[in-house]
């Protein structure tokens, strides 16, 4: 079999094209030009941006020319996933706060400090993936020592998993919180009302800051066609939860909105429900094509035009940004190319812990 | 010649049609996608559900229950393993009602590895399947038997769990569908969805009928006197390559598709292994309580003075999930050359 | 092994006696001593209302004197499950309304004019059980000829299919519609969640009255100790659908309510979340005992005091209904303990569907 | 001498107090009530959850990986089967993760039939959890096997599900946990909850040890030459009083209690079969892809040269559920005198 062939959902090329212009969603917060953080954040948000969307643009690179079989990832969700990495407690053990994430969360990753090689290698599929040694999909981050959680495939799982870890930290004391992230379609599962009950129990509520990004789509299917709730976050209502809606394509008003829920769920030790409404640049995986979506809202190109008319940031000077990324990222994945891929014998690895691995049967 | 994602919609256009099929629906299975592998493209009845697979079989139930002939979708099989006590509850309905109730329903997925699909989208669902009473459960492996099976599906009365190798979506059987056009562009343009824009596209399907495949019917892929190799979907194709290899060496291989593996075709697997004396069972599910230990089992139980040689099962390997890299995929589940050491290795045990 | 031995859970006797009081609602509906129903109506949701207590009396009669194993049903929610019946458009097929009922209904089905011995046979698990031929418990009706779907024990299973059944009667037209009902506990399983989403679609709302026994209790557990809602119909608002939380104790109010929803849901073929606060009055099941609590509020004494009140029925009048049911039920209970048991080849029976049945491995 | 309920809820104290366990929860299992079969009763770390099996597991996964120790109930495991995506998942952390993270939790519920529970209280599970990989699997038959599995369970750094045959669960054994008083009253003062108001009462514990039984063996129950059988859970005393009744007949049966299902203690279940070359295997699951079809496929595959005749397997039958009726329940899964006759018969079998 050409190894083209082996490509997931390789027929689903088509279906991106045929994928109707997402209507863009209405403003949620008005922002003058003023820019209410300081410079120093402001760059280096934006620098983490642009570092994050050259790594997919990269691993989509890897996908289309072969380096890899599916691509999966976060960009357009940049103005988001950054500021929510910046606010992350990171470290292990309950005093930090927990990561549930799904599957576009690397520009998250690197905001709190993670190397983007790792990306590129599980991308690769080569036995030095960090995450899980060339076995899982791109975009299917796990780092113990900062308490991320293994991403894993199955939508909305994680919204199951999350008050679990909050009801240790609960316990534990300290500022410690549990965040979930997840998509607007992955809402309809029973999960994520697991999630809204477990969390918001009378003098039980617990530290979780959940999380939905709102990108009106699940793979081909527009959200209004299969969800009858205007906004997400209504649904924590009910459970008594703070709840908010707001504009994730704007990394001004994302940081500064998830900071006021991260405090309030740190000091509060109590649930906050925020949906971000964000862009889906390169359509849903590589089964859709990952193709550049012109119609919708490019959260970089807004704030790059914000910062130049401010005064903070020059064409040129984003332009070097990118390419020097854009370098950057080409040269790991060259390095990752010529890395080797686990060894078949290895399956047998890590299917109990604290045990050898060994095929039961070998006799 | 269609190949099997073809031949589910043809099926499914025919149903929609002729059998009374009223919803055709999944995560994606209506317009514009038509299904993650193109499967429900075209069709009239066709929809897109929420994200939210316990949903979709309650719907089904409840379309059945109400007089509708549901054709539901879990876009992977991998994702249908939160439904298994409402699949559990399809199957005892009519049994639980005393025979009032039953469920006309059947629930198609895609299952298995050979698309690098890593560990959401490679697992089997064979086993668990069997292990529901009350289903019945088919799995073809060429697009004609997908067709066939899915009209005899379709046409049940009772819950019908419809399996589709997902390693076989693209391939192409060497029968012809009846009413489909011999060749293959032919077929494309006529209900292949175009690139682009879909609004304005309508399918043009062929003049259909139905060739009538039994449910509970296996079929004979080679006739052979020295051992006996039944298998279904994704390890089929290699077992029945494997024969091919092996009678150039003097070994005569039977091979079988048992394609109903509930209520599956005992008589023929038995008449086989009487004959030869020897059996090779394979699959590609993980290989603890396995649905081919059941066959082989049965095998035992009821033909052991007539083996020649112990029975043998390969199956996938007993680990959490198929890895993504190729040589874990390989090491993981059957592979032409596995098959082909099991087949030859049984064929010289001395009994 | 002693037949005693074999009841379910039979350890838990001790149980219900732990149970801690419950705590009276608050009054959710003020209604005057005026009775703004027909006197015809008022007497006969008593009638039936006695009737039903009466045939729960004798089925955990019956399974205390060991002529059943297990016994659970609805006393105590005779004031909502009487008018809920009286208001279902009963038949065969999309036209009519379906009903995916929970095990508390046994009040409904009388309402419905359905034959107690029924209710008997099925406590006796007698092959003329015309429910489930003894196979199954107590109150698991299936009633195919008047839409009732199979009562099955896992709590909220019905809140999946109630949408399947509603779609096929929104295509079929005319005013048929889809009644769910379950317990407050329940309410945490995803699949009522489900139940929302599935709903709610816009422009493709369905005809579900999504109802919500709260008896505050879910078996030894109290709603408040694992829910943080307030009232539960809360959960239907970000759906945008209709919701309402009314008094399940008092007939009449529960009627008006009840006829309110039904007429929005078959005119308008949209969902309508009603939660009832309702008592149960003999705890969980027979594994709490089965003993009567007198501490919640009896729907029907109060009844019968507003009846009195009102002129329209005297105390020896309400005894006499009583003392009538209860001696027919006797009866019925007497002829039932004669019945034969399901011969145990009919196991193999009804496995599937125009087939005849026989054990696959029979050879 | 305590019953199983009893064992388990002294496990758990002792593992609260001793190994570390920080969660024990499940619907009803906090106070007052203490669990549907007061397994739970007194204990300090105890909580009722909401109903909400999903949310069980996926709690009990989040306290795991966050350093907490839960014991998890699913009340019955007729109501486990929508969380089986979840159980797959936790079985695969530490292996999709390659290593990095592993979820040291319990999940106990109970199982099986013999109290009269109908369709959904009568349900095994021992097929379907021993196709989840990266599970360790536990089924005892006795007060003490639960005592010190349940103590090894919450010993382990990977999941472990906890089957309870719901049938034995008053059943007391013949050998003490170290530490209980001998005498049943005394026990039951000690540790069982009163009637009545709850609100002031503690439990009065034993001075409990570690009788340390090692997940992965099986245990001896009777020696024999003639025929092995390999059972667990409610059915294994039914083996052994068979076992009894057949010795009377002249037939010498050796009986192995498996109490653990993964891993399997293969050594002994193989040095059985090789002596006496006959091997019946006898459990409640539904008998197609059961278990019991994985060992015999096992024991065919190693062991077929020596054996004297075809194995045979004992299970339930295939039908939807267990219907309330006494002739039902008995009709459906395997009672006292359906294990005498299968032994019997496998006795004789010319070889
Ligand atoms: C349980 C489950 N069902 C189906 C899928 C297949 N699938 C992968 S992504 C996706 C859509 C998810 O949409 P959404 O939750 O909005 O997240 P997004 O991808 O838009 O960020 C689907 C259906 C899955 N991974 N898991
Ligand atoms: C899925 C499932 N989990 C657990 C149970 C065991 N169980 C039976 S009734 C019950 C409590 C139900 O409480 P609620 O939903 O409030 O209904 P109520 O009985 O109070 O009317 C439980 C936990 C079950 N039957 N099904
Ligand atoms: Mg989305
Ligand atoms: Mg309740």
């Amino acid at each position: 079999m050409a190894r083209d062939a082996k490509k997931l959902s390789a027929p689903a090329k088509s279906a991106k094209a045929a994928t109707p212009a997402a209507k863009p969603f209405k403003a949620l917060v008005t922002h003058s030009d003023a820019l209410p953080l300081e410079k120093e954040l402001l760059l280096s948000m934006h620098d983490t941006m642009v570092k994050a969307r050259c790594l997919e643009e990269r691993l989509i690179a890897m996908y289309k020319t072969g380096h890899g079989y599916f691509w999966i990832g976060g960009p357009g969700e940049e103005a988001f996933n950054v500021p929510l990495g910046l606010l992350i407690k990171k470290g292990q053990g309950p005093a930090f706060d927990f990561c549930h994430f799904h599957y576009r969360q690397s520009a998250t990753l690197l905001a709190m400090g993670e190397d983007p090689v790792g990306a590129i290698r599980q991308m690769k599929n080569s036995a030095s993936d960090p995450y899980s040694g060339g076995r899982n999909f791109a975009g299917h981050f796990s780092k113990r020592e900062w308490n991320i959680a293994p991403v894993s495939s199955p939508i909305e799982v994680q919204y199951a998993m999350a008050p679990g870890t909050a009801l240790v930290q609960k316990r534990h004391g300290g500022d410690g919180v549990t965040i979930v992230t997840g998509g607007d379609a992955g809402t309809a599962e029973g999960e994520f009302a697991s999630c809204l009950v477990w969390s918001s129990r009378k003098g039980q509520e617990l530290p979780v800051l959940i999380l939905v990004t709102n990108n009106r789509w699940g793979i081909s299917t527009p959200f209004e066609q299969v969800q009858g709730v205007e906004k997400i976050s209504d649904r924590g209502v009910a459970f008594g939860m703070k709840t908010k809606t707001i504009d994730g394509n704007d990394p001004i008003s994302a940081y500064l909105e998830l900071k006021e829920a991260f405090e309030y769920v740190r000091t509060e030790r109590k649930p906050y429900l925020v949906e971000a409404r964000v862009s889906r640049l390169y359509g849903h995986s590589s089964a859709s094509g990952a193709n550049m979506n012109t119609v919708e809202a490019d959260c970089i190109a807004m704030f790059e035009a914000k910062l130049e008319k401010a005064g903070l940031l020059t064409k040129p000077q984003a332009q070097a940004i990118r390419e020097r990324y854009t370098e950057q990222l080409a040269d790991l994945a060259r390095l990752a190319k010529e890395e080797p891929f686990p060894d078949g014998s290895t399956i047998w690895d890590h299917v109990f812990h604290g045990e050898p691995g060994r095929d039961p049967f070998a006799g | 010649m269609a190949n099997i994602a073809q031949a589910v919609r043809m099926a499914l256009h025919f149903a929609e049609e002729n059998l009374g099929v009223t919803d055709v629906f999944g995560e994606d299975v209506g317009p514009p996608l038509g299904g993650a592998f193109t499967c429900t493209q075209g069709l009239k009845t066709s929809w897109n559900s929420p994200l939210d697979e316990r949903g979709i079989i309650g719907m089904a139930m409840g379309i059945a229950m109400a007089g509708g002939k549901p054709v539901a979708e879990i876009q992977f099989c991998d994702y249908i393993y939160n439904t298994i006590d409402l699949l559990k509850l399809a199957g005892n309905t009519h049994w639980s009602s005393n025979g009032q109730w039953n469920l006309p329903m059947v629930v198609m997925t895609p299952v298995g590895s050979g698309i690098r699909g890593s560990i959401y989208h490679s697992h089997s669902f064979d086993a668990s399947a069997t292990h529901i009473p009350g289903w019945k459960i088919v799995m073809p492996s060429t697009p004609l038997d997908t067709y066939g099976l899915l009209l005899a599906a379709c046409k049940e009365t009772n819950p019908v769990m419809f399996l589709i190798p997902k390693a076989l979506m693209r391939s192409r059987g060497v029968e012809l569908i009846p009413g489909e056009p011999a060749e293959d562009k032919a077929l494309s343009k006529m209900i292949d969805a175009p690139l682009g824009d879909r609004s304005k596209w309508a399918p043009q399907w062929p003049e259909l009928s139905d060739p009538m495949i039994p449910i509970g019917k296996a079929k004979l892929v080679r006739a052979g006197s020295q051992l006996t190799v039944v298998s279904y979907g994704r390890t089929l194709p290699l077992c029945a390559q494997a024969a091919e290899t092996l009678a150039a060496e003097g070994i005569d291989a039977e091979v079988i598709d048992l394609r109903t593996l509930w209520p599956y075709d005992w008589d023929a697997v038995k008449a086989s292994i009487e004959k030869t004396g020897r059996v090779l069972f394979v699959n590609e599910d993980t290989e603890v309580t396995n649905f081919g230990e059941h066959l082989m089992r049965r095998t035992v139980e009821e033909l052991f003075f007539k083996l020649l040689a112990p029975p043998k099962l390969l199956a996938g390997k007993f680990v959490p999930g198929i890895g993504l890299a190729d040589p874990l995929e390989a090491a993981s589940v059957p592979q032409q050359h596995d098959v082909e050491h099991a087949m030859r290795t049984l064929a010289v045990v001395a009994p």
